[in-house]
């Protein structure tokens, strides 16, 4: 299935809400972020997708206001992958877990809490999973300013 | 020599004979540990394909052959540790944390005793020489336990209590498995025992070779080395009991391990293989320097043979999980153990009433062997299909 | 009063119901242990020799190499890929090149691809190799160790020829390969593959008919198929649960399309199967490597490209088949010359979730045998 | 002379264990103190004579039974606080009083027969003939006790395995 009948089976579903392709990434689809759990439960059990294999999900911070987080998924059964994006507010981030779903999806949740700052609801034990507990900042935010943090030169 | 077989007469005289005997087994022992080290790591090194130690130890040697090379490396190593400082650390209790190497080591002494190195050349021949020994080498499992608990560590904790557990399930296919010659040569002293072996015509390791391998196996259980040496795994307890070990202390376990290994070996090719009998020599009544030597001489043949197979198991086999090791040592060992001591009674009642001589007795044996395999075909380990269908 | 004092020392119940309770005790298989390849960290909760929990613990190699890329210009960027996962550096260089080159479309001239192939086959066998020496170790057979590090010794000085380097190669650049290779480093890997493939039947002969290691690992740390999928298993890992996942196959990159090569799956998904999956793997890759060896046309080996070309704006993610499972790469770029954002999927990240689960009830000696078959290394873990 | 000399040095090395198991803080000491008296008993034997006892009495107490109480020692928590009763001083001056009584009476009037002399042949094959001839019966009750025995533990074990799953 190719992103746009993505676009469209997800349109079909959800009538009130419209999926358009990501002008940036053409294999990813833009997504509003109250559908979370539900459109993805949608796709991963849903007989025409059957996305059973979570790749990861990440952030991209766009520094004023915008913080994109990025899933991608996968169907062992019909090989084909796609990208979800939602748009986030950057001051507080907020997107319920989709951990029940997929396990694996619980420690790339966690690494972005530690790294990003993204807070789950839901996630059932949502600790810094890279930095040491006591860390405080998000060190992948590109405003992060920390002592040793040295910027080369262009 | 023959004074001090005779174990009585003036008292003083026994007891300063006694001492340079002792004497002379600690020089034996640590001689022969520091030779068994070096050639452990030339055996493992050879089944490396790689050289082992080859610097140390004189130069025109090293350069003959790969088997001579790196001779004083052990030398080496002991001063090593002789130099390094005995770290005892704070919060272990001291007394059983020292006990412990310096049980091990006079365990391993005090079992030498009974050994018959030649025809009348043992310490001295006590009549219950091989209960003597399995009864002093199952105190080297209190030394284990008390490295383990004394040295404060949870990893030393559990590799205490896994050799207790092991080398105690492990004396009883141990002492089964040597009834049967004992049964055979129906006496307990060691020369007593080679002596059966000569009037018997064949080694006891025809009418007992279940006994023989049962032996075997139990054996390097009990001196803990691989495959079964799960107490000290590296890969899951670090160095178990011996992680908090260092300099001179390690050592002495390093060469208990090495003497014991030496003792089981000894002990087995006296019971098994005839000690010192030369294989196809009539044995003269009044023994002869010339034969004496020749004896010495056999005698450490077969027990460097059975020191070889044993380093050789050491680098080949992967390690065996606690569970099977006592799956292995009580379901199947030990009743094996029972067959065979079976198998030697009905030997020795062939000999007694029939008076056959040394090839009837190793037919009537290879014959029971036959019928053994039959049983164990009937109680074949039933294996998954993967591992048929090789890919 | 004596009466008294003795009786109920008589009639007391024991407190805990007269049945021997063992205290559950805390484990700390801990950054420094010597067998968990790198620095992981496993909280084990233990009832005797059986372990009740496990909790992996990650984080101790974490150098951030997503925040360095964010610093460093593209071409800058790829040494940095190399020490994601130092067993394997070809395989993460060659997955961040191609997610560059996918955004800037360029496409690199067919030698250059063919030399790429080469290259992280070779780099499949020598990591297998590695992991074949270590697994062995784990289960306490130290000589197989000793065998395959002298054969990888001859992998790595195919590279050393190649590459100039043994471990970090910094090899595959954006639009090609960093030097050619001459047709006498074809003719030493053919030597190579000459005297490597009859000795493979050596290495299993070691283990394969030991009773001792198939007691270890036949029925140990099976992992059903539901649970790979819901877990994300890739790689050897999956292939063992009897599915012929490959990336190689089913999404094929660079020459792939045109190499013929079977996947080797296994059905029982325990150690011994993963063991079974990877021994095959590497007669797969001697044969890629063939068949390369004959394909393999003439011609420029890269792009030239000026140093700090700048990438259109985009995002793409892109992923190939590492030894260890499917590596993937989402590079996301605003047009300047410097990745804004570059994150990457490693298989070992993924497999390490499944101790949690996989561990429990399980005794001491078999979590070193499970944590060795799965093949994970931290480095890729901590990113 | 040397068998009295020694007679001396092992049971004071016996009656100093036996004491220090009893008196002492530290249980894991107590049970290490336990070996070093059954080894000095078996000294005895030796020293008297019976080397089969002797041994037996290293492999069977020293070696086994003493080495599976410290296997329950290291496995039960927190060892050192072992919990001290004081309130049982009573009981402990009346029972040992009574046992001394009781032992040196049966000391004093039992009547020893002098030794003849020759040293007894108490070797091995000896012991064994008894065991089959005179004494069979008492050896299968034995058989049979030791065989109960073994089977209550396992039921034990099987009940606790039970309890844990």
């Amino acid at each position: 299935m190719t992103p746009q009948e993505f676009a469209k089976h997800l349109g079909a579903n959800y009538p009130d809400h419209q999926f358009e392709i990501d002008p940036l990434n053409e294999n990813c689809v833009l997504i509003p972020l109250q559908l979370v759990p539900q459109c993805f439960e949608l796709l991963r059990d849903d007989d025409a997708t059957q996305m059973d294999y979570f790749d990861f999900s990440t952030c991209v911070d766009h520094p004023p206001d915008r913080l994109d987080l990025v899933y991608s998924m996968y169907s062992t059964v019909y090989k084909h992958r796609i990208q979800l994006k939602v748009v986030l507010d950057r001051q507080n981030p907020c997107v319920p877990t989709v951990s029940h779903l997929w396990v694996n999806a619980n420690w790339n949740e966690r690494e972005m809490y530690d790294l990003f700052g993204v807070f789950f609801p839901g996630h059932k034990d949502l600790r810094r999973l890279m930095m040491p507990d006591d860390w405080e900042g998000h060190p992948l935010r590109k405003d992060y300013a920390h002592p040793n943090l040295v910027v080369r030169p262009d | 020599m023959d004074l001090v077989t005779a174990y009585t007469g003036q008292d003083v005289a026994l007891v300063l004979i006694m001492l340079l005997m002792l004497a002379l087994i600690l020089g034996f022992i640590a001689g022969s540990s520091l030779i068994l080290i070096w050639a452990e790591r030339k055996v493992a090194a050879r089944i490396q394909n790689r050289v082992g130690p080859m610097m140390t130890g004189p130069r025109k040697f090293a350069e003959f052959s790969m088997w001579t090379g790196g001779l004083l490396q052990t030398a080496a190593d002991a001063i090593k540790l002789l130099v390094k400082e005995l770290i005892i650390p704070s919060k272990t209790d001291a007394i059983p944390f020292i006990a412990a190497p310096v049980l091990i080591v006079t365990v391993c002494v005090t079992a030498y005793i009974v050994i018959p190195f030649g025809p009348a050349f043992s310490v001295s021949d006590l009549n219950i020489g091989v209960v003597h020994v399995v009864a002093i080498s199952s105190l080297t499992v209190l030394s284990i336990v008390m490295a383990g608990w004394s040295s404060n560590s949870k990893y030393s904790l559990l590799g205490g209590l896994r050799s207790a557990a092991q080398m105690l399930s492990y004396e009883i296919p141990l002492i089964f498995a040597l009834l049967g010659p004992i049964l055979l040569a129906g006496g307990l002293s060691m020369q007593k025992m080679v002596l059966a072996q000569r009037e018997y015509g064949c080694w006891f390791l025809l009418p007992s070779l279940l006994g023989f391998l049962i032996y075997y196996v139990a054996s390097i259980a009990e001196v803990n080395r691989p495959p079964f040496d799960i107490p000290e795994a590296e890969s899951e307890l670090v160095a178990g009991y011996v992680s908090e070990y260092s300099g001179m202390m390690f050592a002495m376990f390093f060469l208990a391990e090495f003497a014991n290994m030496f003792l089981v070996c000894s002990v087995a090719a006296t019971v098994f293989l005839g000690g010192w009998l030369v294989p196809f020599m009539p044995v003269p009544d009044n023994p002869t320097p010339v034969y004496i030597l020749l004896g010495i001489l056999t005698f450490f043949l077969k027990t460097s043979f059975l020191v070889f197979i044993m380093m050789w198991i050491r680098w080949t086999f992967p390690r065996v999980r606690p569970d099977h090791l006592m799956n292995l040592g009580w379901k199947y060992l030990f009743p094996l153990s029972l067959l065979n001591l079976l198998i030697c009674a009905g030997i020795a009642v062939l000999k007694d009433v029939y008076k056959l001589n040394g090839w009837g007795i190793s037919l009537a044996s290879l014959g029971a062997l036959a019928m053994v395999m039959l049983l164990l075909q009937v109680v074949r380990i039933p294996r998954p299909d993967t591992f048929l269908e090789k890919a | 009063m004596l009466i008294r004092t003795w009786w109920c020392a008589l009639t007391s119940p024991s407190d805990d119901g007269g049945a021997l309770r063992t205290e559950e005790f805390e484990l700390n298989m801990g950054p420094q242990h010597p067998s968990t390849h790198g620095v992981l960290r496993m909280v084990l909760k233990m009832d005797g020799e059986r372990v009740v929990d496990c909790d992996p613990v990650v984080g101790y190699l974490h150098r951030s190499i997503e925040k360095m890329a964010e610093n460093r210009t593209f071409t800058q960027v790829i040494p940095v890929t190399d020490r994601l996962d130092y067993c394997t550096s070809m395989t993460s260089n060659y997955v961040y090149v191609l997610a560059v080159e996918k955004l800037a479309d360029l496409t690199p001239p067919p030698r250059a691809e063919y030399i790429r192939v080469i290259m992280t086959e070779l780099n499949r066998i020598a990591s297998h190799l590695l992991w074949y020496g270590t697994f062995c170790l784990e289960i306490g057979a130290t000589t197989p160790f000793l065998y395959s590090f002298r054969d990888r010794e001859k992998v790595l000085d195919l590279f050393e020829s190649a590459c100039g380097a043994r471990l970090l190669y910094n090899y595959i650049r954006i639009g090609g390969v960093g030097q050619d290779i001459n047709q006498k480093f074809l003719d030493r890997m053919i030597e190579f593959l000459d005297y490597w493939e009859p000795i493979i039947p050596e290495y299993e002969a070691l283990l394969d008919e030991n009773p001792i290691f198939y007691n270890r690992t036949v029925g140990v740390g099976t992992v059903p198929l539901e649970m790979c999928r819901s877990y994300g298993v890739s790689g050897p890992n999956v292939r063992a649960a009897g599915v012929a996942e490959d990336v190689r196959r089913d999404d094929p990159f660079a020459v792939y399309k045109d190499l013929e090569f079977e996947i080797p799956t296994e059905k029982e998904s325990d150690v011994f199967a993963r063991y079974r999956v990877r021994m095959r793997e590497l007669r797969e890759s001697a044969k890629i490597l063939r068949q390369c060896y004959e394909k393999i046309p003439s011609g420029p080996y890269g792009l030239p490209l000026n140093y700090r070309f700048k990438v259109p704006e985009g995002e793409t993610y892109v992923h190939i088949e590492s030894p260890r499972g499917d590596i993937g790469c989402f590079l996301a770029s605003s047009g300047g010359d410097k990745p804004w954002r570059c994150k990457f999927r490693t298989p070992s990240f993924v497999h390490i979730q499944l101790f949690k689960k996989l561990l429990e009830g399980v005794l001491i000696p078999d979590i070193m045998a499970i944590c060795a078959s799965f093949d994970i290394v931290l480095p890729e873990t901590d990113r | 002379m040397t068998e009295s000399v020694f007679f001396y040095l092992l049971s004071g090395l016996v009656l100093s264990s036996a004491w220090s198991v009893v008196r002492n803080e530290n249980l894991f000491h107590a049970g290490l103190s336990l070996i070093l008296c059954f080894v000095g008993v078996a000294g005895i034997y030796m020293n008297l004579d019976a080397p089969f006892l002797g041994a037996m009495q290293v492999l069977i107490y020293a070696g086994a039974i003493a080495v599976l109480l410290l296997f329950g020692f290291m496995l039960t928590h927190d060892l050192m606080k072992a919990r001290h009763e004081r309130n049982q001083h009573l009981a402990g001056i009346l029972i040992p009083v009574l046992m001394a009584l009781l032992l040196v009476g049966t000391i004093l009037n039992a009547q020893w027969h002098a030794s003849s002399g020759q040293p007894v042949n108490f070797g091995v094959a000896s012991l064994a003939r008894r065991y089959m001839q005179q004494d069979l019966v008492a050896f299968e009750m034995v058989a049979l006790l030791l065989l109960a025995s073994l089977m209550g533990a396992v039921v034990i074990a099987r009940k606790e395995e039970g309890s844990r799953e």
